[in-house]
């Protein structure tokens, strides 16, 4: 690849080996300033094609700049920033590798031009977030990640299959849009690839699975990188493919609904996100620029505050170390300013105006309204209810009000305050200037977010849903359960495979190495055996009966004759015989 | 091209003198004469990847002299573009054997490195010889130290499996010395080149085909033919699974494109149906059988029939990116599986347990072991960027392009792979460290290190630019397979 | 009398016999007289080599054959008595046997090995069998104390005379419809007249098949061979394992090309089933045995199997390949057995070898070679052996022996290895055997060097391994086999 | 805050003053500044926002309680049986 352009995600995934041979403050300088040095290569990076070598006879791009990636690669850039700031404190050189390499990996898909790059840094990606999950070193951790890896290799392989039938079918490897392919198994298989890391239900409950297991930092790089991307792949391959629609509208409330009955705030926060991702999934499935701007910029917006919310879950489990909201209480008094930035991303998800959520939401809602989808607007407008009644009401409640349990708790560490701090001011300053953010849009915009009657809508919707949280507070105290979901297919069927291949195949593997020594030995041994008993019982037998005879008739010469030697002439008789009945008949 | 210095057969030679040398001088000296001897293996063998003419599909290096008039046999030595990553891999590998056995072998030393040597010469002779005899002699002449490996310097059930081992692959071989004669009779010459030019009867080519197949089935080790496998990797020691999963297996796939294909070629349309069938049910079979092992080094050695399986398939694909992912996978194989095993073997005598449930949190205690094993394990699940990744891709292409379901078949088995080998690091590096482990040395030491590295830059290599060896394949693959397609004239029957 | 070059080698080696017979109560030391054997076998190959004509001829009235074949079994009877010689010098030093009577059996048998192979006459190769095989019953029983031997001397001798008997009354039957006892008239008289299908003659190329059968201990005329090796001691077996096999297998394929030549569809039918049971039979009771002698007894019935294959076939490359087996095959056993010898008298026993390469690591190497050998792996003169038959065997369209009998090698494996298995991957038990004795080293060596080279290079001794002169072959079979060169 | 502090936050009269705010502003503020147009005839409802607000809070509560206790949730220790 040229030298004037420099990949950002290798820039990172390389520079990440510099964090464990630094130590104190260069450490620390180093972790700020790689993907500060990250952010600014994508800022002065210019739209074209870069970084192209060839493999497999195959021309692999990995720097394909367009405005959709340049977007993408600046929140990731900036989310990696922020999440570094965020874990400073943390003194384990692993989880920062796995961060930085993690976001490395989600630029590279972001820049990948071609199919066997993007799965490259895609697999780094499952690989990489596997690790950040494994590096709370706690059995419950180690074994979700395992989970997530082993799901996030099952849609590797789709990927991988569906490229591979792409390459055989189209004889080219570039990423592009799918929609000529539409309906073939390789679009099926990339498609099924997509939505599993998109979080799609029903094979999105590797999420809620694996995130809240991961550590306080951890969890806001996982936040950000896998399920965006994903949206991002999805916009380049999949805009306008209908059943997207539905999907993600179907999404959205699923999350809601999950989030009900969360007990773990990580968790109930991580169904948000599958609620959330569903707004995008059903932008690119309507697919008009407007919706695909949508999608576009609520993937932005969604990446800072959903990290921002997963900070403040963060702070709270890092001093408190609880994660059920049935433990908490009263923290508004201990933890004000988590409290304050806490909501700040609480009213960002919810699309509070004035915040960023609320520009980028009703963006997708509109294009749904606009290409008169009355049934998905309805969907969507209720599941942002629903984000409202749990983040922006339900989780705070419990957390900072609620029943006090006079938990012991201050303010976390600066970095983490810092780190929030600065999330919420680019939710609130994307809220207040929604231009900021739409000048980077991929489609030209022209979209107006602030209109009367809309801003009164939203806060009728959201007042009177807080309405509807008072008067039902009864019924939502949170209680101690897990509630099932897909994972249970593999949290519960991988063990019965695994049984299932150790009884009934080490049978058959014995069975056939059975065979074998059968072949190999019984079959030569036990001939050789029976020859033996042949050689000694047949002959003798037969012979000693003929040896009687002669020995009646030669006593004189009995000395010198042994039974054998006769049974031995017999048989050289026999042998003579049929050596003539040979010459003769053969004649 | 022709050079004047007999390169090849000096490669040949000298392991046998090293052999001899060391049988002479005793074990003080002993690893140290077999490591100087690999490596000058190794150093002369440079000039034949620098002076190969990659363009040309022809033999390199050829050699020449007559050998046995009255059988019409020449002493043959030449490499092209298939046989040279077999003779490269064939002199690294057994640079680690040594590595891999310097302190581990305690018993019988020199013996033990003459065998080893003695094995190289085996290798490296079978890899270059340009006849049919000359396969022959060197494929036979492998069983010998390879039996006393397992035998003599094995696991407590090792007379067992060497016998075993003798027993399957001689069955196998011998009905391929009946081919050999009857080829010999029916065509009068055993070179390869000439042999791949004549055309022969289609049922003489059948019954030949079964005859060679059976020899290279077993070796492979092919789906019902396996089952010595998993015993002698299990009993053998550490260099003996290495040389077995890294050359041994890759005989088997060798012969099948030196012979079955370009000699064979009708045999082949007639039979690479069920070939394919056996290749698919031993990567899904062996897959699934892995699954199920509790035994570390058990696991690895049927990872290896499943991962054997992608080879024949591709083979048996017939089409350009099949074959030339089967040979990438045999060289990744050898490198990857050598790597496991020599992972396992470096644990094991610290451990002294092959039980994968005795194992666990290994990566507090040995966080550089954990490293190699993660990236080694990677590798063998096809992760991209790593070597195995690059031949899976191709070899799957191949099937997907002969049928739909065989390339559902390799995926299948691709994920199964790439999840008995993550579990077997789930199970072994991660989760809380055993008690017992704790006052144990367990990480590596330079040596150690210094083995394993090698192998892990080629995995790196051959992932990130695996032109490295395409490049060479490129040529002789497109003969190979034009000789495949069937050309030629009309031989005598016998 | 210029007839008497012909059998200087003969000569040579009856001569040394009376002379050594006469001074018997003078010669004690048994290395001095082994040395004047070895001597005597050396003179007689050079006399052979020297002294005969080049273009092989017939000499006494046409009964004796004087060719390459001859001559090539002159040389491989003389090495087969030297290395005996030298084999047996241990042994008699410990059995107190009268040296100078052994050795002049030993050469008388060989003399009648010579004959035997150069006989041009049924009569000729009649003597010669019996001398060799007379002097065999004697040297089997030649330890008077030790019942065993006794036992198998008479049991070799009731079973020997019988198929003596069998031969002879065969050698009668063809003289009775042919008339004639030398090969050359046999053939074109069966030619000419065309006698080949009268039932008389069959019955006596049945029985002439059987005697020698008898004597190349091929199954179903086996039996004799274990006991006889099991009771003989370790230098006499190896003596009858390598020459006498190797003699009458020299008189079969010449009694087959030249005399009965138009005959060749029966003896092929016989000899098949001669060689298929062999090979399997062979294989098979050899691998039940704990006695090493034993062992060597069925693998050597096994080995006729395989020699038997190049004969089938009945061209002269096929007889060429039986010989070259039989050479090779010689020195096979030969170095087998002398490693038994070495080890004494705990060698007869399996479990001696346990842990041999531990204890003694040149010995059991020269033995696994040996055993390779017999195995048929390259690169050893056995696999060349092996591979000349089968490929003869094939290109008569007789693949299905071909298999049976690389699946039969198959099995042998087994048991030779197991001998293998014993000597490298067990521990050794009880004292470590000592060194060899001077002697047997020598013979091993030379054993060892001809397995090696004749492996290396097959072509070695192609030049020697002459078919019977085709000169007495001058029938329409006889034409065609030249054909088919 | 003392136990009691659910009661401080039970729905006192000002907040039902703000809601009444609320619906009234929604239906009033788009008739004062000018209408942008609607996608859909539901949205010129009056107080469409509120009402939709309230009946989608009811309906997810309500609904995924009734799930939950139906089918979806068990106890904490499923997975770990």
């Amino acid at each position: 690849m040229n030298v004037e352009w420099v990949h950002p995600g290798l820039l990172l995934i390389i520079g990440a080996w510099l964090v464990p041979l630094l130590k104190g403050r260069a450490r620390r300088v180093a972790m700020i300033s790689l993907p500060a040095a990250a952010l600014v290569d994508c800022i002065l990076m210019e739209p074209g094609t870069h970084g192209a070598v060839r493999f497999l006879g195959q021309e692999l791009v990995f720097g394909r700049v367009d405005r959709l990636s340049l977007l993408f690669s600046y929140v990731f850039s900036i989310l990696a920033l922020l999440g570094l700031i965020y874990s400073l404190h943390v003194d384990d050189d692993a989880q920062h590798v796995a961060a930085l390499t993690y976001a490395g990996a989600a630029l590279g898909v972001t820049f990948a031009g071609d199919f066997l790059t993007l799965f490259l840094f895609w697999e780094l990606m499952a690989l990489s977030a596997a690790l950040i999950v494994w590096l709370r070193r706690e059995r419950a951790a180690v074994a979700a990640g395992f989970r997530y890896l082993l799901v996030h290799v099952f849609g590797g392989l789709c990927l991988l299959g569906g490229i591979v039938l792409y390459w055989s079918h189209t004889g080219s490897l570039t990423f592009g849009d799918m929609s000529r392919q539409a309906g073939s198994a390789a679009f099926v298989l990339i498609l099924i690839a997509f939505l599993l890391n998109a979080a799609v239900p029903p094979l999105g409950a590797w999420l809620p699975d694996a995130y809240p297991e991961a550590t306080a930092t951890g969890a806001v790089f996982l936040t950000a990188f896998t399920t965006k991307s994903a949206v991002y792949a999805l916009i380049r391959g999949f805009a306008g493919t209908e059943i997207l629609v539905w999907w993600g509208a179907g999404m959205a409330v699923y999350g809601v609904v999950y989030a009900v009955l969360e007990n773990d705030a990580r968790r109930l926060l991580a169904y948000h996100i599958i609620s959330q991702v569903g707004y995008m999934v059903c932008g690119v499935g309507i697919g008009t620029s407007l919706a695909l701007n949508g999608a576009a910029a609520h993937a932005f917006a969604h990446i800072l505050y959903k990290a921002l919310l997963f900070m403040g879950a963060g702070a709270v489990l890092q001093v408190t170390g609880l994660r059920k909201l049935s433990d908490m209480g009263g923290l508004h008094k201990t933890m004000p300013l988590t409290f304050a930035l806490y909501m700040v991303g609480a009213f960002a998800i919810s699309a509070v105006p004035l915040f960023s959520g609320f520009v980028s939401k009703s963006m997708v809602v509109s294009a749904a309204g606009e290409s008169h989808r009355a049934a998905i607007f309805l969907l969507l407008t209720l599941a942002s209810a629903g984000t409202f009644l749990h983040t922006g009401l339900k989780l705070p409640y419990y957390m900072f009000f609620g029943k006090d349990r006079g938990l012991p708790a201050r303010e976390p560490p600066a970095n983490m305050l810092v780190a929030m701090g600065l999330t919420a001011a680019a939710c609130v300053l994307i809220g207040v200037f929604p231009a900021l953010l739409y000048r980077y849009l991929p489609n030209g915009v022209d979209y107006a977010p602030y209109t009367a009657r809309h801003v009164m809508a939203t806060f009728g919707l959201l007042g009177f849903t807080a309405f509807g949280f008072f008067l039902l507070l009864a019924q939502l105290d949170p209680e101690s359960i897990v509630s099932l979901d897909t994972d249970w297919f593999y949290r519960r069927g991988a063990s019965a495979l695994l049984n299932w291949s150790r009884g009934g195949l080490a049978r058959v593997e014995g069975f056939v190495a059975q065979i074998s020594d059968v072949v190999m030995q019984r079959l030569v041994l036990d001939a050789a055996a029976r020859l033996r008993e042949l050689d000694a019982r047949v002959i003798d037998a037969g012979a000693v009966g003929v040896g009687r005879v002669t020995q009646a008739t030669s006593r004189g010469m009995s000395a010198a004759v042994s039974g054998h030697a006769q049974h031995y002439g017999l048989l050289m008789t026999a042998g003579v015989l049929a050596a003539i009945a040979i010459a003769i008949f053969g004649w | 091209m022709v050079t004047t210095f007999p390169v090849l057969t000096v490669m040949t030679a000298l392991p046998l003198a090293g052999a001899a040398v060391i049988l002479l001088l005793g074990d003080r000296l002993a690893r140290w004469i077999a490591l100087a001897t690999t490596l000058i293996v190794c150093a002369v063998s440079v000039p034949l990847y620098l002076d190969f003419d990659k363009s040309s599909g022809a033999l390199q290096f050829v050699e020449s002299v007559p050998w046995i008039r009255s059988w019409n046999v020449v002493y043959g030595m030449g490499v092209d573009g298939i046989s040279l990553p077999f003779v490269f891999l064939s002199t690294v590998i057994s640079v680690l054997c040594v590595g891999a056995s310097w302190t581990a072998v305690q018993v019988r030393v020199r013996e033990f490195y003459a065998a080893l040597l003695f094995a190289e010469t085996a290798m490296i002779g079978l890899f270059a010889a340009t006849n049919l005899f000359l396969f022959y002699v060197f494929w036979e002449l492998m069983l010998v130290p390879v039996f006393l490996l397992i035998g003599v310097w094995g696991g407590p059930d090792r007379i067992y499996a060497s016998i075993k081992f003798l027993l399957f692959t001689l069955g196998g071989s011998v009905l391929m010395l009946v081919g050999l004669i009857a080829l010999l009779v029916a065509t009068g010459t055993l070179d390869f080149q000439a042999l791949a030019k004549t055309r022969l009867a289609p049922d003489l080519q059948a019954w030949l085909f079964v005859a060679f197949s059976a020899a290279f089935a077993v070796k492979v080790p092919m789906f019902p033919v396996h089952t010595w496998l998993p015993d002698a990797h299990t009993e053998a020691p550490t260099a003996g699974s290495v040389i077995l999963a890294g050359i041994l297996l890759k005989m088997g796939g060798y012969g099948l494109l030196r012979i079955a294909l370009p000699i064979l070629p009708d045999a082949v349309q007639l039979f690479h149906r069920p070939m394919l069938l056996l290749s698919a049910i031993a990567i899904v079979y062996g897959a699934y059988v892995t699954l199920a092992q509790t035994d570390v080094k058990r696991l690895i050695a049927y990872s290896s029939i499943s991962h054997m399986g992608f080879v024949t398939l591709g083979i048996f694909t017939l089409n350009r990116s099949g074959v030339e992912g089967a040979i990438l996978q045999m060289i990744n194989h050898g490198i990857v599986t050598g790597a496991l095993f020599l992972c396992v073997g470096m644990i094991y005598e610290r451990t002294h347990t092959r039980d994968i449930a005795e194992y666990g949190g290994l990566s507090k205690l040995a966080p550089v072991y954990s490293t190699f094993l993660a990236v080694f394990c990677l590798a063998a699940a096809g992760f991209p960027g790593l070597n195995s990744f690059v031949g899976e891709f191709l070899i799957i292409s191949g099937a997907f392009k002969t049928w739909l379901w065989l390339g559902a078949a390799t995926i299948w088995g691709v994920a199964l792979g790439t999840t008995y080998m993550l579990w077997l690091y789930y199970r072994m590096v991660m989760g809380d460290a055993r008690p017992r482990f704790q006052q144990l040395r367990l990480d590596l030491n330079a040596r150690e290190v210094a083995t394993l590295v090698p192998l892990a830059v080629l995995a790196l290599v051959i992932g990130l630019y695996p032109e490295s060896v395409l490049g060479f394949l490129r040529t002789s693959v497109g003969q190979l397979l034009m000789s495949a397609s069937g050309s030629g004239v009309i031989a005598g029957r016998p | 009398m210029r007839d008497l070059v012909l059998l200087l080698p003969e000569l040579v080696l009856a001569g040394t016999a009376l002379v050594l017979i006469l001074t018997a109560r003078h010669l004690t030391r048994p290395r001095s007289v082994a040395a004047c054997v070895v001597v005597a076998a050396m003179a007689a190959i050079f006399s052979g080599w020297a002294f005969s004509p080049e273009a092989s001829r017939i000499g006494f009235g046409g009964t004796i054959a004087s060719d390459g074949y001859a001559r090539f079994f002159d040389v491989l009877f003389a090495a087969t008595l030297a290395l005996a010689a030298l084999l047996s010098v241990r042994y008699l030093e410990t059995e107190r046997v009268p040296p100078a009577e052994y050795y002049a059996l030993l050469l008388l048998a060989s003399t009648g090995m010579m004959l035997a192979a150069s006989a041009a006459d049924l009569l000729i190769l009649y003597l010669g069998l019996e001398l060799m095989i007379l002097c065999a019953y004697v040297l089997v029983g030649i330890a008077v104390n030790r019942p065993i031997s006794n036992e198998a001397a008479l049991k070799y001798f009731l079973l020997g005379s019988f198929a003596s008997a069998l031969l002879l009354y065969g050698i009668a039957l063809v003289y009775g419809v042919t008339g004639a006892t030398d090969f050359a008239a046999i053939s074109s008289a069966i030619a000419e007249r065309n006698l080949a299908g009268h039932p008389l003659m069959l019955a006596g190329v049945a029985l002439m098949a059987g005697g020698l059968a008898f004597k190349i201990a091929a199954v179903p005329f086996h039996a004799w061979a274990p006991d006889v090796y099991q009771g003989a001691s370790a230098p006499v077996a190896a003596f009858l394992a390598a020459g006498s096999k190797a003699a009458s297998l020299a008189a079969l394929v010449r009694v087959c090309l030249s005399a009965f030549g138009p005959e060749q569809r029966i003896w092929s039918e016989i000899l098949v089933g001669l060689a298929v049971l062999s090979m399997v039979v062979g294989s098979l009771l050899a691998i039940p045995q704990s006695n090493m002698k034993r062992l060597l007894a069925y693998s050597s019935i096994a080995h006729v199997g395989y020699a038997l294959l190049g004969l089938i076939p009945g061209t002269p490359e096929g007889a060429s390949a039986t010989i070259t087996y039989a050479f090779i095959y010689s020195f096979m056993t030969l170095g087998a057995f002398g490693v038994v010898i070495g080890l004494g008298e705990r060698g007869e026993d399996l479990v001696a070898y346990r842990g041999l390469a531990a204890t003694a690591p040149g010995t059991a190497a020269l033995m696994f070679l040996f055993l390779l050998s017999l195995t048929g792996i390259p690169p050893t003169a056995g696999f060349a052996a092996k591979f000349a038959v089968i490929l003869s065997a094939v290109r008569a369209g007789h693949v299905s022996l071909a298999v049976v009998a690389v699946l039969c090698s198959v099995v042998s494996a087994f048991f030779y290895l197991r001998v293998a298995v014993l000597m490298y991957m067990t521990d050794p038990q009880g004292a470590a055997p000592g060194r060899l004795p001077a002697a047997v080293s020598a013979a091993l060596a030379v054993a060892a060097a001809v397995i090696i080279i004749g492996g290396l290079f097959p072509d070695t001794f192609a030049a020697w391994t002459v078919p019977p002169s085709s000169r007495t072959m001058h029938t329409e079979t006889g034409k065609a086999l030249i054909g088919g060169h | 805050m003392t136990p009691t502090s659910r009661s401080a936050l039970r729905p006192a009269r000002w907040l039902y003053a703000g809601l009444a705010v609320l619906a009234l502003s929604e239906i009033a503020v788009p008739g004062l500044f000018g209408r942008d147009h609607a996608h859909f005839w539901f949205e010129d409802l009056p107080g469409w926002g509120s009402l939709y607000g309230f009946a989608s809070c009811v309906a997810i509560i309500v609904v995924s309680k009734f799930l939950g206790k139906l089918w979806l949730t068990r106890p904490e220790n499923y997975y770990e049986r």
